[in-house]
């Protein structure tokens, strides 16, 4: 991560979004909208003082809840750029006028409450859309009482927790702090699940194996439980980690958990979780009562992946996920030249396949920027000037704003390398001057008299 | 100048040919006005099937191709090389969608190769009327936008930028890292994530 | 022997046009009466394309974009 | 122990009623008898049952006493995450087991349920009173003196009628000849 | 006025359940709905019948449906049994073209047909979705303030999902309690099974469910149960007994209808709402606002 800051050749835009596109394939011009950070970048030295003195306080996003964070804060400590943003639904001073702890702290004089937001437009080539994926919020599914009961906790929750900068500082406790000694982890939540996402998240049955093995290290006398539908372990060394973990004592138990329930029916399972599954190997419905349980929940198109994909003009497919343009032949390639995508937002896949995805991408790009020029499509509109009488119509209709008005000689000109071939203009045009070739009248009424014989 | 064509006919294994009569498609073709050679082969996007109709095009002179195999947004641009590299502009080609929109969605033999025939039928009347059109090309611009700063961001950029050539990581939250920068260890070699 | 409609459909190859081909590509079934004229947008069918295609004897006419 | 297993016919006997044809789709994975209230009742988990019925296991399964411990609560239903209908499942299991004729399970559910029905074609409506003196006298007439308690709660209250709702002449020679035709035709198939 | 074809179902007709059907038309009067019964209906066969003759269960859902659709109204019921049988037939008519074609062949054989119009509504979701919790908030008359309410959904009402609601983590009747002025109590078991009608052949193991649901509603501090459905409410109630004698509990919750416990709201007499067929007697939790 410290390299992409320290690369003479990127230039990094956080807390920054594209909102607008223009262009085609070798000529794009993106808009950027840069929100305010209300830190003065070129002057924050990254010493933290702000973040220490800061007295608002709220829910870490960036923890799931499960930790803090101030209103002026960067998500976590090896944040880059290691300056901080204000949040201003949080902050005193943009609440309330009040405050101002920060700025008057702030030795570097970094802290400016007057920022405005900035529009940036830059011109590039080639696009590679990297907008990763959402984790599925399980509290739709009433049965596993996330949301209900505080030691029911999601994957990503849990690599929190475990995480040595994480909120815990790497201890995996209850909610009352104590350690837990039983645990289960849930396979397949919200994936293989027709009433959530019909495909297989691909990651789950890896980082649940995991959690087992990281559990095992910080709990050495942990009991730990995969409930599990099939074990997916197709990549390099995974069936191996798999194994190993066998060998550590992690309790395999093949069938899906149905709920989680606090109705103790002995005293074994007074104040525990009980799991209530199938244990399909032995045909036996199974209680287990434990201190935590673990969802490893689905991966799921980002909310707002519909919007991006209107903005970039790329589809997605059934599940919701970006489409690459052929699953097989050209996976990192989306039906829009020159915009590609990598990584999640195409679909679940893990870190390996991420990397190989996204060099994949990066190595398309480099392509094209070698060859210097790309092809335009030929098949556009023409203007037939002498037939032109200058209504303007297309001018108006046309949604690529391709097409201008020459005031001088009185018609309308089209803009080749903006045109694309789309036969708007063709099909309003009054006096019948403009051609669209390749898709001529000629050639759409001989397809359909031959459609019909 | 008198219209010379060709219409090839694609198995596509048996995609194509389990659900469509292939030959009876082929026979139909043959007796299309303007049309002088129709052929059927497994693979018309494989290489002997790409030399078959190159051939064909030097060996009868023809002028129009028409190639009845999948979908034009999948394999458009090869049979389009194939007419460039037999000197034959690009543009005289039609594809006829015979996989995607016909031999994948009908379940019916009868019904989808009197659907194949339509189409090509269709495909031989409009190749008639195609003109040539000049291949146009455009500057590139040698910068990168990379949109979201996660693994694969981070992966794409550096790449790129290692490369030699610029580019803009635009990124949304305050930090990079995405997803990732969440993490623990990560499997199966249980190092650090960042 | 039964109706059997002759459909005429003029579809959009961005989205339409790519849809019938996610159809083909997803092995769903549909009846095989629909002939497809692909355009590179809806906004390319001009009124007489329609008029045209019910001249030819189409039952009907599909515009999808 | 081996067996000789013939897979298809009966997959397809189930598939073919509404409701059947999720015994394809199984994935095994026994959301189902976890969701289940009465699986620890059942000789046969619901979702072994569809292993069973893959396996060809005819006999075994309309046999069985699962379907009849099924309380039609539906919970497997909107929890299976292949979309099966297990309960209507179920149903379509129970009346193939009547058809076969092995619906003598080790339960009185199924004694329950036919003498519901008798009373609903004869009337077309439900009397409880008769409906329940019915089953006890089919079953074990003994029973029913652990029921008097109940059933005299429920006359006190007025909630035990001896007369019973009928429709009219007409509508129950329409329902009749609706029912009538409906056995002509056979199981849904 | 809202016009509804009403299928009563046979509890709540003349069977156990009369009370139901009774303070169901008279909180349908209050609300401005009118119900009107379908003439001549049929049982609808529930689980028995889908048990033992597939066809001919859909059969008799379908007759209902007919006459329904003759009457150009929606069906609505109070029998969530009856709801889930008809909801199905509906469903099923239209996803199987060859199930269609049998059931219409019966239904010629007693001169009718029917062409798939007919909605399926359960009474509470006419009253909730319909009328709406404002409209039913302004015909309180004595505000229920203070009564813990347990909102027993049970099963059928709610899964599969035909239903207008979650179907495990049902809210219409929470926030309907809420309307009346009372409070609802929220317990885990709000929604699952009492057993039905294995409680006539399985009696022991009907017994253990009940007791687990009566156990989650008293836990959370419940005064009175309301359901949406006859059986769940016989079991509950009639069988509370039993139930105290297998489980050695002492159980005593009043199990209400939901129409009974709107009624107590809007002020009607206990005699329109037939309270005292409640075997647990419901006067006492009651009194405050009778």
């Amino acid at each position: 991560m410290a390299s992409v800051r320290s690369h003479e050749n990127i230039e990094l835009m956080t807390y920054s979004e594209v909102v607008e596109i223009s262009g085609y394939v070798g000529n794009f011009k993106v808009k950027i909208r840069k929100k305010p950070r209300y830190v003065d970048a070129s002057k924050c030295t990254g010493c933290g003082t702000c973040q220490d003195k800061c007295p608002a306080r709220t829910a870490s996003e960036f923890d799931l809840g499960l930790g803090q964070r101030k209103a002026i804060y960067t998500p976590f400590p090896q944040a880059v750029p290691n300056v901080p943003v204000i949040d201003t639904e949080t902050c005193i001073h943009f609440t309330s006028g009040k405050c101002g702890a920060c700025q008057k702290l702030c030795e570097a004089k970094a802290i400016d409450f007057e920022q405005r937001e900035e529009v940036a437009e830059v011109e590039v080539g080639s696009i590679i859309v990297t907008t990763g994926f959402d984790s599925l919020d399980p509290s739709d599914m009433t049965q596993f009482g996330y949301g209900r009961y505080d030691n029911v906790i999601t994957g990503i929750q849990f690599e929190r927790m475990s995480n040595a900068s994480g909120p815990t500082g790497g201890r995996i406790m209850l909610k009352d702090g104590s350690i837990p000694h039983r645990i289960a982890i849930l396979h397949c939540i919200g994936s293989r699940d027709v009433n959530y996402h019909e495909y297989c998240s691909r990651v789950c049955c890896m980082y649940s194996l995991k959690f087992s093995h990281l559990l095992r290290e910080k709990i050495p006398d942990a009991e730990i439980y995969q409930l599990y539908i099939d074990l997916r372990c197709f990549g390099k060394g995974y069936e191996e980690f798999y194994n190993r973990l066998q060998e550590e004592g992690v309790n395999f138990v093949r069938g899906k958990a149905g709920e989680i329930t606090d109705i103790a029916e002995s005293p074994e399972e007074e104040g525990k979780l009980i799991v209530i599954a199938e244990d399909t190997l032995v045909r036996r419905k199974r209680r287990t009562p434990v201190d935590m349980v673990v969802l490893s929940t689905a991966l799921e198109p980002r909310a707002d992946a519909d919007e991006v994909a209107r903005l970039f003009s790329i589809s997605r497919s059934k599940d919701g996920f970006f489409l690459e343009k052929h699953p097989k032949l050209d996976p990192v390639a989306t039906t829009t030249d020159g915009i590609f995508v990598a990584g999640c937002c195409q679909g679940p896949k893990d870190i390996p396949d991420t990397v190989a995805q996204a060099s994949a991408a990066a190595a398309r790009v480099i392509a094209m920027i070698d060859k210097g020029v790309v092809a335009i499509e030929s098949a556009i509109s023409v203007i037939d000037e002498d037939l032109c009488c200058g209504c303007k119509t297309c001018v108006s209709i046309c949604p690529y704003t391709a097409i201008s008005f020459d005031e001088e000689k009185q018609v309308s000109v089209i803009n080749e390398a903006l045109c694309k071939g789309c036969g708007t203009c063709a099909a309003t045009c009054p006096s019948g001057a403009i051609t669209s070739r390749h898709f001529t009248t000629e050639q759409i009424v001989a397809q359909i008299e031959g459609a019909m014989v | 100048m008198e219209r010379k064509i060709g219409v090839y006919v694609c198995h596509c294994g048996a995609n194509i040919a389990g659900t469509v009569d292939v030959e009876q498609v082929v026979e139909f073709a043959r007796s299309l006005p303007s049309v002088v050679v129709a052929r059927d082969y497994k693979f018309m996007c494989s290489d002997p099937g790409q030399e078959l109709i190159k051939n064909d095009i030097r060996e009868y002179g023809l002028n129009r191709i028409v190639v009845a195999s999948c979908s034009p947004r999948l394999h458009e641009p090869t049979f389009r090389r194939v007419l460039a590299s037999a000197d034959l502009n690009p543009y005289f080609l039609e594809m006829a969608n015979i996989r995607e929109q016909c031999s994948w969605v009908i379940e019916d033999r009868e019904a989808a190769t009197e659907k194949a025939k339509a189409m090509v039928s269709a495909a031989v009347r409009r190749v008639f009327h195609h003109d040539a059109l000049e291949k146009k090309e455009a500057p590139m611009n040698p910068c990168t936008l990379v949109v979201g700063a996660g693994i694969a961001g981070i992966q794409a950029a550096l790449e790129i930028a290692d490369s030699g050539k610029r580019v803009y990581l635009v990124e949304r939250e305050p930090s990079i890292g995405g997803n990732m920068a969440r993490l623990d260890k990560t499997f199966p070699t249980l190092d650090c994530s960042a | 022997m039964s109706f059997e409609p002759k459909i005429v459909g003029f579809l959009c190859n961005w989205c339409a046009y790519a849809g019938a081909d996610l159809a083909g590509t997803s092995r769903k079934k549909y009846a095989p009466n629909v002939r497809v004229v692909r355009v590179m947008c809806s906004g390319r069918v001009e009124p007489g394309f329609i008029l045209k295609a019910f001249q030819q004897g189409a039952d009907g006419v599909l515009v999808c974009g | 122990m081996v067996s000789n297993l013939k897979t298809s016919s009966f997959v397809d006997e189930i598939s073919a009623i509404p409701g059947g044809e999720g015994v394809r789709n199984c994935i095994q994975c026994g959301t189902c008898t976890a969701s289940c209230p009465n699986a620890d009742k059942m000789d046969h988990t619901p979702s072994e049952l569809i292993a069973m019925a893959r396996a060809g296991m005819k006999n075994e399964v309309l046999s069985s006493n699962a379907m009849w411990y099924c309380l039609s609560c539906y919970l497997c239903t909107v929890r299976c995450p292949r979309g099966i209908k297990q309960t209507d499942l179920m149903h379509a299991l129970e009346c193939l087991a009547v058809r076969e004729g092995l619906s003598h399970g080790r339960t009185l559910t199924p004694a329950m349920y036919r003498s519901f029905n008798d009373f609903v074609y004869s009337l077309g409506s439900l009397p409880e009173m008769g409906f329940m003196t019915w089953f006890y006298m089919l079953t074990n007439p003994l029973r029913a003196i652990r029921m008097l308690p109940v059933a005299i709660r429920l006359f006190r209250h007025g909630r035990l009628n001896v007369k019973a709702r009928r429709l009219t002449p007409q509508g129950t020679d329409q329902l009749r000849a609706i029912l009538d035709k409906a056995e002509s035709l056979g199981g849904v198939s | 006025m809202k016009q509804y074809a009403y299928f009563p179902g046979c509890s709540a007709s003349e069977g156990g359940a009369k009370a139901y059907g009774r303070s169901a038309l008279a909180v349908s009067k209050v609300l401005d709905i009118e119900l009107v019964e379908i003439e001549d209906w049929n049982c609808c066969g529930s689980t028995p019948y889908s048990s033992f003759e597939e066809l001919a269960s859909f059969c008799l859902s379908a007759r209902n449906l007919a006459l329904a659709e003759g009457m150009g109204l929606d069906i609505v019921t109070p029998c969530s049994s009856c709801y889930v049988i008809l909801s199905r037939t509906n469903a099923y008519l239209k996803q199987y073209p060859h199930l269609k074609a049998q059931v219409a062949e019966a239904l010629a054989a007693g001169g009718l047909e029917y062409h798939g119009t007919t909605k399926v509504r359960h009474l509470l979701d006419v009253f909730v979705n319909d009328i709406g919790y404002d409209a039913i908030g302004a015909a309180v008359k004595r505000s229920l303030e203070g009564l813990k309410v347990a909102p027993y959904y049970g099963c059928q009402l709610v899964r599969p999902r035909f239903g207008f609601d979650h179907p495990e983590n049902p809210q219409s009747m929470d926030r309907l309690i809420t309307s009346l002025g009372g409070e609802p109590v929220d317990f885990p078991m709000k929604a699952r099974c009492c057993g039905g009608s294995l409680i006539i052949s399985e009696e022991d193991l009907v017994l253990g469910l009940i007791g687990k649901i009566l156990n989650s509603a008293l836990d959370r501090g419940a005064e009175c149960l309301i359901t949406p459905c006859p059986l769940c409410q016989t079991n509950l109630d009639a069988y509370q007994n039993q139930a105290n004698k297998k489980l050695h509990s002492s159980f005593d919750l009043p199990i209400l209808f939901f129409t009974q416990l709107m009624g107590v709201a809007f002020g009607l007499s206990e005699e329109e709402l037939g309270l005292r067929s409640c075997i647990v007697p419901a006067e006492k939790a009651l009194a405050k606002y009778l």
